[in-house]
C-alpha cells in the first residue's frame, strides 16, 4: 500500500505524542499530582495510531479504561487531556471524567467507558445510527483481549454482523487483563477466529508495526464504509508498563517484558523512516522535541487551569 | 364496565374489573376517543415517528410479531424492517445501541420485552447512559425511551421471573427519568414527552393496564416528566400511588366516600425526577397518608415517598403514614400464593381507615 | 453405535410421553386451566431424549421456558409436573414455579429458567463443582438458536473450555427465537461453528433423529467424563407449535410448518423400531396406550390435588 | 490515629482520618490482635477455606494479583489455583457459576472487582439466585457469597464508574441478604457467617475502609445477618448509618458530647433482611433521628429506613427525621466536585443540632 509521506510522519508524531503523554502522565501520578487511576498505553501505540489513521474525522471511536493513545490517536489535543486527567474545568470533560472517561466529540471520539466492554454496544448503535441517516461514516469500538471474553463483546459482534453495519471491532491483544493472561482466559491462540462465528472477516496483524495495522484498518475500514459489514482487527500487541501506573505485575517475569520492549514500536518505525527515506534523522529528532514541548506546555496548562467550581456540581446531570 | 379490547396481551388476559370512569382526565367538550392504555401507547409512538424520522424502534419481536404484548402491532407494516428493528436476544447491546444511536442524532426507541429482564440490560442503563453526559462535561445527551413492560397481571400467574415491579432500580440512578403511567391518557402524553426529552427514559408500562380503557383527546399533547399527578382531590387523607395500584386507590377513594371519607390520590407518574412539592403539599392539606405500590415492600418506592413526606409534612401529620405494597417474596406461580402477593382496593381501604383512626 | 432395545424402547416411551404431555397440557390451557404461558416442546422430542438418554440420573440438565420435554428426557414423573403447571402442591416446585420453572432435582433436573441463556452460566457453575469435588459428573444446559446469540452463551462456553468443564452445551436450533427467524438473528447458517471461539469440538446433528443426537450425546458425554472438556452439541430441529400454546404464529408461513411436521421425529423413530424388528407395531400400540393412560392419570392428580395453602407464602424465600 | 496498613488498595489510598479508638468492640481483657478491614476480611476467608474445603474463590484476577484491592493476596499461594480461581472477565457467568456450584453443594465465596460492574451480574445476582429456592419450591437453596468492594474513597477520584453505593439495588430483592461491614470485626465475624448462612449474601465492603484498623479477637466468632448494631449508646438523638458513615456517625456522636448531646449512633449492618426492632427502639428511645447513608439520596437506602422509623416510633418522634446522603449525582472526578458528593462528619453534626432545635 502506497501511505503518503505526510501521513507517515503524521503516524511518526502521533505515536511519539501517545509515548510523551503517557510518560507526562506516569510522572504526574508519581508525584501526586494525579488522583484515580491512569493506565498507559505505552507500548500499543502502533495499534491505536494504525487504526485511527485509517479513520476520517468524522469517524467515531469508543475507548476503555486504556484510552489515552485512542484518543491521540484520533486527533485529540493534548492539553484537554492532560486538564482532564488532573479533574480541570478545562478538561474536555470539565474535569468530570478523568483518566478513564476521556471523550473529545470534536474528533470523533465519543467516550472511553471503564466498564470491560461497554463500548461494543454503544459503537454498534452509533454504527446503526449512521445507516439509518445514510451517512457513510464508520464506528471503531476498541477492546483489549480481556474483553473479548464479555458477553457485550459476542453481543455486539453478532447484532453488528447482522445488519452488516460499519463497524471495526478493534481487539488490541496485549496479552493481560491486569493480571490475567489470555493463554488462561481463551483456549485459542488466534482470536481472530473469533469472527467465524458471526460470519465476518477476522484479521490479525502484529500490533507493533504501525503500517500493518494502518492497512489491515483501511481495508476494514473501507469495507463497512461501502457497506460491506463489519471486521473484526486483532492486533497483537503488549502493554510494556504495569495495569496501571504503579502496579506491581507480580504475574509477569521482567524477562517477558524486556523480551516484548525489544519490539518497541517507535524506534522500529523511526528506523523504517529513516531506511525508506522517508524522513531523516534530525527531522525526526525534531518532531521529538517538538513533542516533548507541546507535553510540557500540556501539562503547565493543566496545572494552571482551574477545578470546576462547586458551585457546577448539579451541571449536566440532565440535559 | 371496561371491555377487554382486541389488544389484548398475547400472554393471555384477565379482564379488567375497574370501570373507566374512575378516572376521567379529558375535559368535558374536548373531542376524544376511548382506546386502551396499550393502543394510546401505540398511537403515540406512530405519531412520534411520523413527526420525527430520527425516532426508531428497536427490540425483540417488535416487528410482524408486534411484541410480546402487541404493542407494537401494525407498525412494522407502516414503517418497514428498519424504522422498527428485530433484534437478537441482546438486552444489554439493545441497550447500548440505543445509547450509540442516540449519541448520533437519532431518537431510539428500544423496548425489553420485561422488566425484569433489564438486569441483562443494567450496566448499559445505569453505568453508561445515565452517566455519560456528566462523565463527558456535557459534550453528548443520550436522548433515548426504554419501554419496558412491568408488573404482575399479564392473565397472572407469569411467575418469578415474569412479574416484578422494579422501578427503584433506575429511580435510584440519577441521569435517569423513570415514568410509569396508570392510563391511556397519561401513557400516550407521557410517552411522547418521554421520546421528546433529551434524557434516557425509563418508561414501564404495567401488563395488567395495557386492556384498561379511557378517554384520549384526538389532538396532539405532552404530560410533563415532572409532575405527580393529582387523580382526584380530597380532604381527609392523601393516597399516593403509582401503576395499576393507582386503580385500586381510585376505587377505594370511591368506596370511602359512601362512608364521607374525602380521599385524594396522587398519582406519582414520574417516579424520577420525584415530584415532591405536590405530595409535601397534599399531605400537608390532609394529614393523613397511605403509600401504595406494587412493588417489594423493603427498599421500594413507598419509603422515598414516605421520607419525602417526612421531610414536606411532618408538623401536619395526625398519624403515621401507612403503607400497602408487595409483599417481600419472590412472586409464586399458584393462585393461592399469587393472590396475596399484591395489594387491592381492600387492602387500601383498610390502610386509609387505619390512618383515619 | 450398538443401542440396546430397552435403550430404544425407553427412548421410544420418553418422546410419546413428551408428546402426549404438551397435547394434555396445551388442551388443559385451551380449557382455561393453565395459566401463565405453555411452551410446548411438540416436535423437539428427540433432541431432549437422545441428550437425556445418554446421561446418567446424577447429571445435571438446566432448562429453559420450554423445558417440559427436558424434565421428561431425563426421568421426571408427569404426575408432579402436571401438578406444578396447575399450579398445585403436590407440584415438583410445590406449585411455586409452575410451566417455566419446572425443576427435579431427584431426577437431576436443577431447573427451568426462563430467562433466556440464563441456565448456561449455571450448568458451567455446577460443572465446576463436579470437577472441583472429583466427581464425573455432567452438567447439560440446553438453550435455543435465540439463545446462541446472548452474552451468557459466549461467556459461559469461553469459561468452560479454559477450565476443560464436563458440560455439553445443547443448542435446539429450532430456528425461530419467538417470531424471529435464525436466518436473520445470526448470520451464519451452521451454529456449531461457534464452538471455534472456544477451541472446543462442535458437532451439528439432525434434531429428528433420536439415535444420530443420542449418538454425539454420548460422544460429548463420555468426552466429558473423561475430562476432556465441553462440546457445543447443535441439534436441527424445529418448533411445530406456537411459542407459547394459542401464540398466532403471524412469521411463518403453515407450509413451512407442514413441510416440518413431516419430518416428525416419532413416526419417524416408529418406523424404525418396526423396521429393525426392535418392537412390534403392538408393543409401541401398548406403550402408546399406557402413556395416554398415564397421562390422564396425571391430569387427574393435578387437577385433584390442593393449591398451595396461603399461610405458607412465605416458606422458601430464605433457607 | 490509625495508620495505613501495607495492604493499601491497589489503587491508591488516602491515608485514613478517623480514629480507631472511636469504635472499640471487642470487650477488655478478651485477646484480640490489632488489623485492617482488608486484613479483617482476608483472615475470614483463609479460616473459612481451612474449616470448610468446600469454600472456594472465584473471580477476577484474585489469584497471584490478589485482587484489585489486595484482599485476596496470599491465598492463592496457601490454597492453589483451583480454591482461588482466576476467571476471565465475565461477571454475570461468575455469579450464575457461583449459584451453579452452590446447588451441587460447594459454597463459593465470589469476588465482582467493583460493585458499579455487578450491573453486568445483576441477571444472574437478582433473578436467579435469589428466586431459586423459592421457584424450586425448596428444592434447593444457594448458598454463596458475592464480595463486591463499594463506596467512594479508594485513593478517590475513581469517578462515576468506580464509586458507587449499591446496596439498594440488592436489599429490594428478597431471597438476597446484603451485609456491609464498617470495622474490623464486623467484617470478619459477618463474612464468616455470611459464608456459614444457607443463602446467597451480597457483601459490600468500603474500598476506603479496606485500610481502617481495629481490633479483632484472636479467636473464633460469627456475628448475626439479622441485627443492627448499637455502636454507640446515647439519650438524645439517633443515628442509623452505614458502612464508612458509621465513622462519620461517631466522628459527630463525639464532637457533641462535649456540648452535652449524647448520641446513640445504629449501625445498620445488615442492610437486608432490616432489622426493624432495633431501629424501632432506638427511635422511640430518643424521638429524635438522623439517616447517614453514602449512597444517593433518592430512591436511597435511607428511605426505606425513614419510613420503619415512621412505622416503629411515629408517636415518639419530637421533630422530623433528617437524612444525610449522597447527592443525587453520577460521581464527578474533579476534586472540587467529588468533595462535595459525599457527607462528612460535619454535614452529620449540622443534621443532629438540626433535629435537636
Ligand atoms: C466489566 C468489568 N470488569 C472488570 C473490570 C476491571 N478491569 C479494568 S481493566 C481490566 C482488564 C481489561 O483487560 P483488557 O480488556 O485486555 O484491556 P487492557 O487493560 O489489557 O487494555 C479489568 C478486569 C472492569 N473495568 N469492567
Ligand atoms: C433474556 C430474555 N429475553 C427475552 C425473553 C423473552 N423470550 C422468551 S422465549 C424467547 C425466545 C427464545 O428463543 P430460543 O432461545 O430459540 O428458544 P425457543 O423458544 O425456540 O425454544 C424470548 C425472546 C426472555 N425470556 N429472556
Ligand atoms: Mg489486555
Ligand atoms: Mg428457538
Amino acid at each position: 500500500m502506497e501511505v503518503s509521506r505526510d501521513t507517515l510522519l503524521e503516524m511518526y508524531r502521533r505515536m511519539v505524542r501517545i509515548r510523551e503523554f503517557e510518560l507526562a502522565a506516569m510522572d504526574l501520578f508519581k508525584r501526586g499530582q494525579v488522583k484515580g487511576a491512569v493506565h498507559p498505553y505505552i507500548g500499543q501505540e502502533a495499534s491505536g495510531v494504525g487504526v485511527c489513521m485509517a479513520l476520517r474525522k468524522d469517524d467515531l471511536i469508543a475507548g476503555t479504561h486504556r484510552s489515552h493513545g485512542h484518543n491521540i490517536a484520533k486527533g485529540a489535543d493534548p492539553k484537554k487531556m492532560m486538564a482532564e486527567i488532573l479533574g480541570k474545568e478545562t478538561g474536555y470533560c470539565k474535569g468530570r471524567g478523568g483518566s478513564m472517561h476521556i471523550a473529545a466529540f470534536e474528533t470523533g471520539s465519543l467516550g472511553a467507558l471503564a466498564v470491560v466492554g461497554s463500548g461494543i454496544p454503544i459503537a454498534v448503535g452509533a454504527a446503526l445510527g449512521f445507516k439509518m441517516k445514510g451517512e457513510d461514516r464508520v464506528a471503531v469500538p476498541f477492546t483489549g483481549d480481556g474483553g473479548s471474553n464479555t458477553g457485550n463483546w459476542h453481543e455486539g459482534l453478532n447484532m453488528a454482523s447482522i445488519w452488516d453495519l460499519p463497524v471495526v471491532f478493534v481487539l488490541e491483544n496485549n496479552r493481560y487483563a491486569v493480571s490475567t493472561n489470555i493463554r488462561y482466559s481463551a483456549k485459542i491462540e488466534d482470536l481472530s477466529i473469533r469472527a467465524q462465528a458471526y460470519g465476518i472477516p477476522g484479521v490479525r496483524v502484529d500490533g507493533f508495526d504501525v503500517l500493518a495495522v494502518y492497512e489491515a484498518a483501511v481495508e476494514a475500514v473501507e469495507r463497512a464504509r461501502r457497506g460491506e459489514g463489519p471486521t473484526l482487527l486483532v492486533t497483537e500487541a503488549y502493554r510494556f508498563e504495569g495495569h496501571y501506573a504503579g502496579e506491581p505485575e507480580v504475574y509477569r517475569d521482567r524477562a517477558e517484558v524486556q523480551e516484548y520492549r525489544k519490539k518497541d514500536p517507535i524506534p522500529r518505525f523511526r528506523k523504517y523512516l529513516i531506511k525508506e527515506e522517508k524522513a531523516s534523522q534530525s527531522e525526526l529528532d525534531d518532531v521529538d522535541a517538538e513533542i516533548r514541548q507541546e507535553m510540557a506546555d500540556a501539562v503547565k496548562f493543566a496545572q494552571e487551569s482551574p477545578q470546576p467550581d462547586p458551585a457546577t456540581a448539579m451541571d449536566y446531570i440532565y440535559a | 364496565m371496561a371491555t377487554v379490547g382486541k389488544d389484548a396481551t398475547s400472554l393471555g388476559t384477565t379482564a379488567p374489573t375497574m370501570s373507566p370512569d374512575l378516572i376521567m382526565q379529558v375535559p368535558e367538550g374536548v373531542p376524544a376517543r376511548e382506546m386502551s392504555y396499550q393502543e394510546a401507547i401505540r398511537e403515540a409512538l406512530r405519531e412520534e415517528m411520523l413527526r420525527d424520522e430520527r425516532v426508531f424502534l428497536i427490540g425483540e419481536d417488535i416487528g410482524v410479531h408486534g411484541g410480546a404484548f402487541g404493542v407494537t402491532r401494525t407498525l412494522f407494516d407502516q414503517f418497514g424492517p428498519e424504522r422498527v428493528r428485530n433484534t437478537p436476544i441482546s438486552e444489554n447491546t439493545i441497550a447500548g445501541a440505543a445509547t450509540g444511536a442516540a449519541l448520533v442524532g437519532m431518537r431510539p426507541v428500544a423496548e425489553i420485552m420485561f422488566v425484569d429482564f433489564s438486569g441483562l440490560a443494567m450496566d448499559q442503563i445505569a453505568n453508561q447512559a445515565a452517566k455519560l453526559r456528566l462523565m463527558t462535561g456535557g459534550q453528548c445527551k443520550v436522548p433515548w425511551v426504554i419501554r419496558m413492560p412491568q408488573g404482575g397481571g399479564a392473565g397472572k400467574s407469569t411467575a418469578a421471573q415474569h412479574s416484578q415491579s422494579l422501578e427503584v432500580w433506575y429511580a435510584h440512578i440519577p441521569g435517569l427519568k423513570v415514568v410509569h403511567p396508570s392510563t391511556p391518557y397519561d401513557a400516550k402524553g407521557l410517552l411522547k414527552a418521554a421520546i421528546r426529552d433529551d434524557n434516557p427514559v425509563i418508561f414501564l408500562e404495567h401488563k395488567f393496564l395495557y386492556a384498561f380503557r379511557g378517554l384520549v383527546p384526538e389532538e396532539d399533547y405532552v404530560l410533563p416528566l415532572s409532575q405527580c399527578d393529582i387523580k382526584r382531590e380530597g380532604e381527609d387523607v392523601t393516597v399516593v400511588a403509582l401503576g395499576y395500584m393507582v386503580w385500586h386507590a381510585m376505587a377505594a377513594a370511591q368506596t370511602l366516600a359512601d362512608e364521607g371519607i374525602s380521599v385524594e390520590v396522587v398519582d406519582v407518574r414520574t417516579v424520577s425526577p420525584l415530584d415532591e412539592e405536590t405530595i409535601g403539599r397534599s399531605a400537608r392539606k390532609t394529614g393523613r397518608v397511605v403509600l401504595v405500590a406494587e412493588a417489594c415492600r423493603s427498599y421500594g418506592p413507598t419509603g422515598e415517598w414516605g421520607m419525602v413526606v417526612m421531610e414536606q409534612a411532618f408538623d401536619y401529620l395526625q398519624a403515621p403514614v401507612v403503607r400497602v405494597t408487595g409483599r417481600n417474596s419472590p412472586i409464586p406461580f399458584a393462585d393461592s400464593l399469587e393472590n396475596g402477593v399484591w395489594p387491592d382496593t381492600d387492602d387500601v381501604v383498610n390502610a386509609i381507615r387505619r390512618v383515619m383512626e
